[in-house]
């Protein structure tokens, strides 16, 4: 049905895909994994012919026999939609905000003549049809997602190619959207082309696996195949960069004695006007111990995470650091922030883009006014955060660097003020897959050679089971279940720790 | 759909803008180009110029002023005699002079307006200052009119009063409110007002039954422009067919202009350099910021004596003004003054340094002696020019000036109060000299909180004031005459103001359609801005041509540029729609 | 992602606002230098008991804050004082003068938005084709370009072929075609001038605006779904990028009833921005604060609307 | 990009030779020759071969007036855009740094200022006050900040809103520290780029004001030039060379910062 032969894309000099070759059968369904800008986007578009003019493609794309590449645009205008679809990666933006999405599922089956009612597929992605009147902001997340798949098969398309369909989604709706997706592509024997980062993801929808690095088709076959015995390295490591819950060789931390608190919350409440965002937590973290709060998002664990920052103030309740309740502000405050250093989640916005490495990490010396050999002082914190060697690094501005380096600048930037406590808000969640591994390793060595403890953040089961020494899972402003990586994990007490669990899709 | 639209509307449009209105065929229309507002209809408030014109035509005075030689002649009344003492006035108002909705005037009518201004003191706004003097006037039958006085007044027969109907005006509650704009406006004058748009135009209709006798033609329009400049230019364009108040360039430029007549006229206007003679209340306090310098009168007079008229005449009025002497200009001969040859100060800069040097001011080491002010309008052609003759000629003698152009009512703020060392300004002045020579006694400087006052050159004289006083009593023409002139003599000695030019009128009129219009006076006259309404009231249609439809042709081109380019759109939309198909 | 637009909190601040433009608009006048009596009563024979006669006439006698209470209170039954120059009361001077200027500002801006619009999308849309370079570039010039100068110099390139002044002539016939051919005829040049400096600006932040929304990833849907390239414009481009394009054109609205001042003087478009330059000679305070607070309130509610109206239009923005 | 890049270069060129003109113009023209006292040569001359641009209605060669009026011109517009901009970034950083009542305050009054008519604002403005070059930069300046502030505001939010500012935050920093590290270093190239659209804006406006009779009336400018061109009849007398250059060079002026500011935008601006 879908046939890609020797396919090459150039922007100008740079080569983003080359030599590609696929195939796709009706019922089919086939994964395309890669990290981003390995090219599988590009692949994916390329297919109905919708890469921008600048892009050059060479090869041939065959859909249903007719190459895609050299038909007239009123025939491609009949193919699109009407033989192949397509999901897009983020329906926020992928739908026009300003037009009902019942209007914008009809529009393509006006357009290709199409019968079927948008009630009707509404209906099969289990929305109800009053959502048809909806504008697309008015949407969840998932619902907007459900509207994208309703959309793609609105003419009847036999190939589906979705991109991405579920980033961004918290691990419970992405577990519903797959599922609907699935059983729509097996009800109705389409074909289905995905494309994802996330293994996991793949392997639990598509029948066979195809990897991308760099451009270029380095592995294809089978999903267990492939996941179990992987033959290129690369794909080795993209494997490897999604822990399997239980599984011993998945967990990094070694295990620790039940160390003195360090950090203790008491029942601390925050309220967002009318909302009340944490809701009487208690929460230790230990010198040197590792703590996941593990959360969808909005349940608060970010605010808690700032309210212990001394970023947002407290509605009721304490933290106390070291024995001392935190102080609210003055020189104290000031005092206490060396103490404690805050990771956040995307490590490009959290430099500012203007500073260069050595300024971003001597930032926090000279907002504390700390004498004494600056250089040396970076340069020791940047090894230490393992770029080797500093002067390599010190005159980067930061989008020079990949995202694991800046997720390392960062860290040395934490590092330089010798801080007892870490706050990681989701540390690799923006982060390739191949290079997290490296810098769940490098918290690790960090909690071991300098005893740094570390509260992390995050909505990655995953992430738990490799580094932390304990969870605590919170839901709605709520801690529901808190203890050892191995208790909360392996044998859940709390419904909402179960259907976490029962969403992480299994490699 | 849309395509058809368009060309349907592009069609209309041809046909629509193609078609020229419709003129008004048959009627005789004068149309005059004025430039200032009218601040009111209603003559008991309109204190504007433009108001005052118009407002001459609608109503007669008492009296009028010759158009040839600008003597008394007959306006409502056509008799009038002064008693022995001069203190009880009787005019006759004849039979047969009607209003335009055909009453009678009667001496009702005029005791009835002068009674009004004597007893409502709104009524006295605009012309309140001729009957301060009264003490009261009846009118014992329907032809008779008496009017007696406090004192003798010389100005008896020049009283610019509107004379309204008594029979319109009685029911009109508060003058205050009232804008006169019941159409058409019932009046005494050669043309009745049908018609008044604010700042657009005003509508006036030749009075049939006018007791002079009917105008000309049949309609009067005036039109108003924002500035002169597009007033000329509407001329040359046949827009209309009266403009006055030219810049001399603007003059210059209908120079050879077919179907146009300019009129270089004598004016009533002068323009003066008011010299801060020490300004002082009416109560003697000083008052302002003058140079004290300039209270010493042969630095005053150094300064006459530095400044060269002929060449501001040449440079800046282009030729188009006389050489400044007494206050009376010369289109009022009369009165009028000249230096005689011993009192003559000839431009002579050598004779003002040394003038200078003897008066205590010798040069310092810069080259000046002081420094003065100089204000003057910005945004008035003159002020704008002369100021950079002044600089330089006052410069030859060690003045430096410093040349401070400001808004009109800045300008008035400082004459005002008299924070200034030279100032320009100028006036307007009438067939009597009473005003201009008024203006510069003593009791015309402010009151002692900085106004009331109407003078902005604080002149205070005793010889001046006791001449004006004599001449305000004296009923002997000709000893009046010798008394003006004393006092312009005065003043041209004392140069509390030099008199700088007596700037021309300069008019142009649309030949091809009004054959001639009435000069005041008939030698060098000004056909607008008279002191009375010959030049509109006089004017002759020519053997009239047919309104020119050549301005129709910009309609003509418009439209068919509309038009075309809507076409172009009809047909690029229709052929990008037949290969939409196939592009991307 | 979800706007609210205030409502109470908006009418509360336009109303601030509108007091403020009173404040302003009192105080601001009462700061010129210069009697306003003396301008009026300059060259002509009047004594010093007239003056004071019309100085009470205008209250101009009576202290400033008496003079601020008594202008405050009538102007919140709607009226604006008396004019000096006219003799009339303001309000009734300014509404005779709205009609001009809401014709020609109307006009201008109905012709301007549909081309400005119209170039800018298809500027846009075809970046940096010759048709984008040349409308971009003469948008660009004409935005440079003075407006007082670009009607002297349309008036002198025309000739006759235009009458030079005002909205009509007097000798028209009277009937309704011919005076309103005679106003069109009138409204040529002056309608052109406006046009050409106001499209220059929508033109411009059409285009900007559709730039903006050219990467949207809702086009690439679009474009998949099979829509022809000018329906996907018309239909999911335009839509977005009009909204700012829109509101635009009602803030300018405002602002262009202010910007005609020069347009009017030009032309001796009998209008509120002629108005407004007359009034300055005098000065004539009432009509200049009345001016000041009529545009200026305009301009604030017509922002005031602007807001209300992207709220209707924009389903994203929601009016509480 | 490249497009307005080459623009944007031409647009300097263009700025380059007004500077210099500015400069260079009051030392080569001696003052007899704007002197009208001391002009020899007739008024209303059509170009030709000894005043190739014409003379004035005194008899001023046009060409020279040009050159000197650049000087008022270009002052008059960079002081007002530089007050504008000093204004607008001083306002807009503190509301948008602040929160709280000083913010609200602030951000009422920019708002007020924004609906204001700015050319009748000035044009107010520069009747109240004495004439002079310094009254239209202050007329032009004051009533030209608000949009500055907005758009410096606005920024302000964004780069507070960025995590980096949360890391300096949670790395002690106060608020000298956030706004001289942070927030002004970001906000100080779009400044700039509004501060090269301003001058634009104040050139025209300074004309206009001039236009109006506004300006300063012993100094010459472009807009002075065409007020004098409109008081003496230049459009009667069809006297196209007193009344084209003037303006011309007002509009190549403008357009030169317009064209400059636009490649500096994006220059600064990042790209999606």
């Amino acid at each position: 049905m879908l046939e890609l032969r020797n396919l090459s894309v150039h922007y100008g000099h740079k080569r983003v895909v080359g030599d590609v070759n696929l195939t796709l059968a009706p019922g089919q369904t086939l994964g395309l994994a890669g990290e981003s800008g390995s090219g599988k986007s590009t692949v994916a578009m390329s297919v109905l012919r919708l890469l921008p003019r600048t892009a050059r493609v060479e090869g041939e794309i065959l859909l249903d026999g007719d190459d895609v590449r050299t038909m007239s645009w009123g025939r491609l205008r009949a193919v699109r939609w009407a033989s192949a679809s397509i999901v897009f990666q983020g329906a926020m933006h992928s739908l026009n905000p300003v037009r009902r999405v019942g209007d914008q599922i009809a529009e393509p089956m006006r357009l290709h003549g199409t019968p079927g009612s948008v009630r009707e597929l509404l209906e099969q992605v289990e929305l109800s049809a009053q959502k048809a009147r909806a504008y697309p902001h008015e949407l969840s997340g998932g619902q907007r997602q459900r509207v994208m798949i309703a959309m793609a098969l609105a003419c009847g398309p036999r190939l589906v190619i979705a991109d991405e369909p579920t980033t961004a989604l918290d691990v419970v709706v992405q577990a519903q959207v797959l599922s609907v997706l699935t059983r729509l592509v097996a009800e109705q024997d389409l074909g289905l082309l995905m494309i994802s980062h996330d293994l996991s993801v793949l392997a639990q929808t598509c029948d066979e696996l195809a990897v991308m690095h760099r451009g270029e088709l380095v592995e294809r076959g089978a999903t267990r195949e492939v996941i179990a015995n992987p033959r290129h390295p690369h794909t080795a490591a993209l494997t490897a960069a999604f822990p399997v819950i239980g599984d011993p060789a998945h967990r990094w931390a070694e295990q620790a004695p039940q160390p003195e608190p360090l950090l203790r919350v008491r029942d601390l409440v925050v309220d967002y006007g009318r909302t009340r965002a944490v809701d009487g937590v208690d929460l230790t973290v230990g010198h040197g111990e590792i703590v996941a709060l593990v959360g969808q998002s909005g349940s608060g664990k970010t605010t808690l995470a700032r309210t212990i920052m001394g970023l947002r103030k407290p509605s009721s309740g304490r933290v106390i650091f070291d024995g001392a309740p935190v102080p609210v502000k003055g020189a104290a405050l000031k005092a206490f922030r060396r103490q404690v250093q805050l990771v956040l989640q995307d490590p490009a916005s959290a430099l500012n883009p203007r500073h260069t490495v050595r300024d971003a990490v001597a930032e926090g010396l000279r907002v504390h006014g700390i004498r004494g050999d600056e250089e040396s002082l970076v340069s020791a914190a940047v090894e230490r955060a393992e770029l080797r060697p500093a002067e390599l690094y010190l005159d980067s501005l930061p989008h020079e660097l990949s995202g694991g380096q800046q997720q390392r600048v960062v860290i040395a930037g934490a590092l330089v003020l010798q801080p007892r406590l870490l706050v990681a808000d989701e540390p690799v969640a923006s982060l390739d897959a191949s290079v997290r591994g490296e810098i769940v390793a490098l918290l690790l060595k960090l909690r071991h050679e300098l005893g740094l403890a570390s509260l992390i953040i995050t909505h990655d089961l995953g992430l738990a089971w490799q580094i932390a020494d304990r969870v605590a899972v919170m839901h709605q402003g709520k801690i529901v279940e808190q203890g050892s990586v191995e208790q909360v994990l392996l044998n859940p007490t709390h419904d909402y720790t179960r259907a976490l669990l029962r969403a992480v899709p299994q490699v | 759909m849309r395509v058809k639209l368009c060309a349907l509307l592009a069609v209309a449009t041809t046909l629509g803008l193609a078609t020229p209105p419709a003129a008004a065929e048959g009627r005789v229309i004068l149309k005059v180009a004025i430039v200032q507002q009218i601040d009111s209809m209603n003559p008991f408030l309109a204190v504007f110029q433009s108001s005052t014109e118009v407002g001459r035509l609608m109503y007669d005075y008492l009296t009028a002023y010759a158009a040839d030689d600008q003597r008394v002649t007959e306006g409502i009344a056509n008799r009038w005699e002064p008693s022995a003492d001069k203190l009880t006035w009787t005019f006759t108002v004849p039979e047969g002079k009607k209003w335009s909705d055909g009453q009678p005037i009667t001496a009702q009518d005029v005791a009835f307006t002068y009674n009004l201004m004597l007893t409502n003191e709104v009524a006295r706004t605009a012309n309140g200052s001729f009957v301060t003097n009264f003490s009261s006037v009846t009118a014992p039958d329907d032809r008779t009119v008496v009017i007696r006085t406090k004192a003798p007044q010389v100005t008896m027969l020049a009283l610019d009063v509107p004379i309204v109907p008594k029979h319109v005006w009685e029911k009109v509650t508060n003058i205050k409110d009232y804008a006169n704009d019941q159409m058409p406006v019932v009046g005494s004058g050669p043309f009745v007002l049908t018609e008044h748009v604010a700042g657009q135009f005003i509508k006036l209709k030749a009075n049939k039954s006018y007791w002079r006798g009917a105008p000309k033609y049949d309609e009067l329009h005036f039109v108003y422009f924002q500035n002169s400049d597009a007033a000329v230019q509407a001329l040359a364009k046949g827009e209309v067919d009266l403009v006055n108040r030219m810049a001399p360039a603007q003059f210059d430029s209908l120079k050879d202009k077919p179907g146009v007549t300019r009129n270089k006229a004598q004016g009533r206007r002068f323009v003066e350099l008011l010299i801060n003679p020490g300004a002082q209340t009416r109560a003697g306090e000083p008052i302002g910021d003058g140079n004290p310098a300039l209270k010493d009168v042969r630095v005053r007079r150094a300064i006459a004596q530095a400044i060269d008229l002929d060449a501001l005449v040449q440079r800046v009025s282009l030729g188009y003004a006389e050489k400044g002497a007494g206050l009376v200009p010369p289109v009022f001969g009369k009165w009028h003054w000249q230096p005689g040859e011993s009192e003559l100060r000839k431009f002579d800069p050598a004779a003002a340094n040394a003038a200078l040097d003897a008066a205590g001011y010798p040069r310092k080491a810069d080259g000046t002696r002081f420094s003065l002010r100089l204000t003057g309008r910005a945004g008035r052609a003159y002020d704008e020019q002369a100021s950079e003759y002044l600089k330089r000629q006052l410069g030859d003698v060690g003045i430096a000036l410093d040349v401070r152009l400001v808004s009109d009512n800045q300008l008035n703020e400082a004459t005002t109060v008299a924070t200034y060392d030279l100032a320009f300004s100028g006036w307007a002045t009438n067939v009597d000299p009473d005003f201009i020579l008024g203006l510069h006694t003593c009791a015309q400087r402010p009151g002692a909180d900085g106004k009331g006052g109407t003078t902005d050159a604080y002149f205070c004289d005793q010889t001046y004031d006791e001449l004006y006083a004599r001449q305000l009593s004296e009923f002997d023409e000709g000893k009046r005459v010798e008394l003006v002139k004393q006092m312009q003599a005065r003043f041209y000695d004392q140069v509390p103001a030099v008199v700088l030019a007596y700037e021309n009128a300069l008019e142009a009129y649309r030949s091809d359609h009004f054959a001639r219009f009435t000069t005041q006076p008939a030698q060098g006259g000004v056909i607008m801005a008279q002191n009375g309404m010959w030049g509109y009231y006089g004017a002759e249609p020519a053997a009239r041509a047919a309104t020119s439809g050549s301005t129709w042709v910009g309609f003509a081109v418009v439209a068919a540029a509309v038009s075309s380019l809507l076409l172009a759109i009809v047909v690029y939309t229709r052929r990008r729609k037949a290969t939409a198909g196939e592009r991307e | 992602m979800r706007r609210g637009v205030r409502l109470w909190g908006r009418l509360g601040g336009a109303a601030l606002s509108l007091v403020m433009v009173a404040v302003l608009g009192f105080f601001l006048f009462r700061v010129v230098p210069g009697d306003p009596v003396v301008s009026m009563t300059r060259g002509r024979p009047t004594t010093a008991a007239m003056q004071a006669e019309l100085r009470a006439q205008f209250g101009l006698d009576r202290p400033l804050h008496e003079q601020f209470f008594s202008y405050f209170t009538s102007l919140l039954r709607g009226d604006l004082g008396t004019s000096f120059t006219f003799r009339r009361p303001v309000a009734d001077v300014i509404l005779e003068r709205l009609g001009p200027t809401l014709l020609l500002v109307g006009t201008s801006t109905v012709i301007a938005v549909g081309l400005g619009l119209w170039l800018g999308v298809r500027a846009a849309w075809r970046r940096d084709s010759a048709f984008d370079k040349a409308t971009t570039g003469v948008s660009l010039t004409l935005w440079a370009v003075p407006t007082f100068w670009l009607g002297m110099l349309l008036m002198m390139a025309t000739g006759e072929l235009f009458p030079s002044r005002g909205m009509r002539d007097t000798d028209t016939a009277p009937d309704f075609v011919s005076q309103a051919l005679d106003v069109g005829h009138h409204l040529v040049l002056p309608s052109l001038t406006l046009v050409a400096v106001v499209c220059a600006e929508y033109m411009l932040v059409m285009r900007s605006s559709l730039l903006e929304e050219m990467h949207a990833p809702y086009l690439t849907t679009a474009r998949a779904k099979g829509l022809r390239d000018d329906l996907v414009r018309r239909r999911h481009a335009v839509p977005n990028a009009v909204l700012p394009a829109i509101t635009l054109v009602f803030l300018r609205f405002g602002l262009v009833v202010a910007g005609a001042i020069t347009t009017e003087t030009v032309f001796s478009w009998p209008g509120l921005g002629l108005l407004f330059y007359d009034a300055l000679t005098g000065p004539d305070y009432f009509l200049l604060q009345g001016l000041l607070v009529v545009t200026a309130g305009a301009v604030v509610v017509m922002n005031l609307l602007a807001e209300l109206l992207y709220g209707v239009l924009d389903p994203r923005v929601k009016v509480v | 990009m490249s497009r307005f890049n080459r623009a944007g270069v031409a647009g300097a060129a263009i700025l380059a030779v007004a500077a210099l003109v500015a400069v260079v113009a009051p030392l080569l023209i001696s003052a007899d020759e704007l002197d009208v006292t001391r002009v020899t040569a007739a008024p209303w001359q059509s170009p030709g071969a000894e005043f190739w641009l014409g003379t004035d209605h005194t008899g001023r060669s046009v060409a020279v007036l040009v050159a000197q009026g650049a000087g008022t011109s270009l002052f008059v517009g960079l002081t007002a855009a530089v007050l504008a901009v000093g204004i607008g970034t001083l306002v807009g950083v503190v509301s948008g740094h602040f929160g709280g009542l000083v913010a609200g305050a602030l951000l009422r009054i920019t708002d007020f200022f924004l609906v204001l008519p700015a050319l009748v604002l000035a044009i107010a403005l520069s009747t109240v006050l004495p004439r002079g070059l310094g009254t239209i930069v202050l007329a032009i300046g004051l009533t030209s900040w608000p949009s500055t502030a907005r758009m410096v505001r606005a920024q302000t939010l964004t780069i507070e809103a960025r995590p980096f500012v949360e890391r300096a935050r949670a790395l002690g920093g106060g608020h000298v520290h956030v706004i001289g590290r942070h927030v002004l270093p970001s906000v100080v190239p779009l400044v700039l780029v509004n501060a090269t659209l301003a001058v634009a804006t104040a050139i025209v406006a300074e004309s206009t004001l001039a236009f109006l009779g506004l300006g300063d009336p012993t100094r010459i400018s472009w807009g002075a030039m065409l007020h004098q061109a409109q008081l003496h009849g230049a459009v009667p007398q069809r006297a196209w060379w007193f009344l084209l250059p003037p303006g011309v060079a007002i509009v190549v002026v403008v357009l030169a910062f317009t064209l400059v500011g636009r490649a500096l935008e994006a220059v600064v601006t990042p790209k999606r």
